[in-house]
């Protein structure tokens, strides 16, 4: 039986991915930012899942206005990198976990989550940059050729209005770990988060921040997360800013997690780029 | 106030909701076109021979050609589509929000460095706080 | 207000378009068929409805095995015919409602369905054997130019297993039913339940036919709704045939109708080329 | 029996589920093609050098090209997409029923003007009902 060993949740700046991409981790600017992502990649290489469930949004790449799934999961062999318009970030195709996918599907339908069934999912930076970010400093990680880990890719809209409820989210979760907790195969499981902290990327207000807001959010993941659950919509977009609505995703994560969890690890940096870079590290109480 | 006025009620801040979609369709569908190499060549090689494959409003078009960043937002865009369009010219997430919000990139980056943008008195237009 | 003044259920049978297309609905074959299908124009000339919420499956048309949305929904303005390897059907592209099919997205999003929302979606003959079925003879449908009335389409997903389950079918219609009548504009809405009757199109099975079930479904949708809520996709294949199970959309249909309904109108036929034919009208009761 | 025991169970039936899907994807991908008229008449100009574009298996080309319509199916096609197959060498769904049930269109069609296969019998291999 497979069972989900930790979580974590990080933001998926695309600044942090060109950073380093471009060989700039250690400057005096950015090395603060990736100093602190050092714990949480020995944790994971300590834990080494054999599968990352990992949830994140597409930025208008897969994904167009001509088709916009509320929730999908990648249920393909592998998941190119995406051109966002730069070209393809040099990284290694994301290899998935087709079996565990396609059971994921069949059990999150049963109990009535739509989610949209996807083979062909070029992922941007929402996937690309987290894996990037905690896959560490081991020789597998540095010019990597393959990932360390397989990922079954979840994705959630937030760029069209509406997306789902925080609500709806943390309930996704919880339906993943029971789809998990019946799968036939021994696997270790880490759920990812992604997106956030706080951050707008367009209009007169760009670049709002709300440390106070996003600390308080960090907090409650471990100790309540019910009122995580009920912020709508409007709270996000007003106090952490638009893009900010992606912390929904963290709650999938979280949900994911069962009822009480410990934080093993948090790490919180202003500015990457636009954003407050938040990243926490979960585990299910033993 | 209704859940769209309170949306409104934000400052600077435009909502991609029904519609924006409706209004931005094909400024957002030019932007997504510009993922593939061939596409940014084409319409860097020939502007307005390449817009005329997508029947976006003039005011839009004008946008378009004018690198007017926030006014391709108030019209309709969206800033995740933008990006390709921002990218295609060499310009990141940072230097689109400069644009937007009336600073230099270099300005906008002293901000970001500085904590960014307070939260203080950019809840509300009505309540101002 | 909006409010659902009418529910039909139809089959959609591709040989029934054919034969609509080639002008053969008056030949021996046929005519028993059509004719079963003019009591039902005529009551949907009376009720006159402003928009079909037209209920339906894609058969690998508009999604193929790369993106496969449990549930979808047409947001655009209109939707062209589809080129179902024939060429498409010789009849008017069908216009859309955006208006409101955005305004069921955001209310079934927020109460919790997680559907696709679709701009660009060519119809095949599943949502186009329908209208032309129930159009009628009036001037605009014997060559129409026109569709007479404005679609939302709700495309559910009935090709790739897991299709979603009959209850949760049922339920997604009681929250259309709510957001319809959350509906700022004075509408009529008629909602298209389609596909079914039994019949399998695959194997050596093919052409089975079960009227016994058909006519106990048709029967309950009057007066045992929870009993059909609860019919598991296993029955729907093994008594029906494997591609019986659309009938799954049948129960979106009844379940926006609300608790209450009087059935109008019913005819049953077989054969439709693989297919035995069903037809229901259903109002919600006074 | 598990649910998939139970499906097994069924005479002549092919339940397009996981397995299928994914044994028969460049199959389907190949016959979903179909869909547009110029690759109907490239396939029909060139019908193994068509093939080449998509990576199927051997005995998957085999029935593309033997027109093998169960076989097509116990190698993982789905009927509906197999269908822009049919429909790109004139042949309708009821002919593919016939050639699967193993008589001729015309006697497949006969049983079905007598009230179709009856599922007396075609319930349950184990239980033969
Ligand atoms: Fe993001
Ligand atoms: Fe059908």
């Amino acid at each position: 039986m497979a069972r989900i060993v930790g979580g974590l949740a990080t933001s998926h700046v695309p600044a942090v991915g060109a950073a380093i991409d471009l060989g700039k981790t250690q400057t005096d600017h950015w090395k603060p930012l990736f100093d602190g992502y050092v714990p949480a990649q020995e944790w994971l290489a300590r834990v080494d899942p054999d599968v990352i469930v990992l949830v994140y949004n597409d930025h208008a790449t897969a994904f167009s206005l001509e088709i916009i799934p509320t929730f999908g999961i990648g249920v393909a062999e592998n998941f190119p990198p995406a051109d966002e318009g730069w070209g393809p970030r040099p990284v290694p195709t994301v290899d998935g976990h087709a079996e565990l996918a396609w059971h994921l599907s069949e059990s999150l339908i049963l109990d009535e989550f739509d989610i949209t069934m996807i083979n062909e999912m070029p992922v941007d930076h929402g996937l690309t940059v987290p894996l990037s970010l905690t896959c560490g400093k081991d020789s597998r990680c540095e010019a990597p050729e393959q990932w360390p880990h397989r990922v079954v890719p979840i994705s959630v809209n937030v760029v069209q209005y509406p997306p789902p409820t925080g609500k709806r989210c943390y309930d996704l979760g919880r339906a993943i770990r029971k789809a998990v907790e019946a799968y036939h195969e021994d696997l270790d499981i880490v759920v990812y988060g992604t997106g956030g902290m706080s951050h707008q990327l367009h209009g007169e207000r760009a670049g709002l921040i709300n440390s106070k807001w996003d600390t308080a959010f960090l907090d409650d993941l471990t100790r309540d997360p019910e009122r995580l659950k009920s912020i709508p919509f409007l709270e996000y977009v007003r106090e952490t800013g638009a893009e900010g609505i992606e912390l929904v995703m963290w709650l999938i994560m979280r949900g994911a997690l069962g009822d009480d969890v410990s934080e093993i690890y948090r790490h919180y940096h202003i500015p990457a780029s636009n954003t407050a870079s938040g990243l926490i590290v979960l585990e299910p109480a033993a | 106030m209704s859940d769209q006025d309170q949306f409104d009620d934000i400052p600077g801040t435009y909502l991609f909701d029904r519609h924006r979609s409706r209004q931005g369709y094909h400024l957002n569908m030019f932007f997504f076109s510009l993922m593939k190499p061939e596409n940014r060549e084409a319409f860097l090689a020939d502007e307005e021979g390449y817009l005329d494959g997508f029947p976006m409003t003039p005011e839009q078009r004008k946008g378009v050609l004018e690198r007017d960043w926030l006014g391709m937002i108030k019209l309709g865009g969206n800033v995740y589509y933008m990006s390709k369009f921002g990218a295609t010219l060499g310009r990141s997430f940072q230097y689109m929000a400069g644009a937007m919000s009336g600073v230099t990139q270099e300005e906008y980056a002293d901000m970001m460095k500085a904590g960014g943008r307070s939260i203080d008195g950019n809840r509300s237009k009505s309540e101002e706080n």
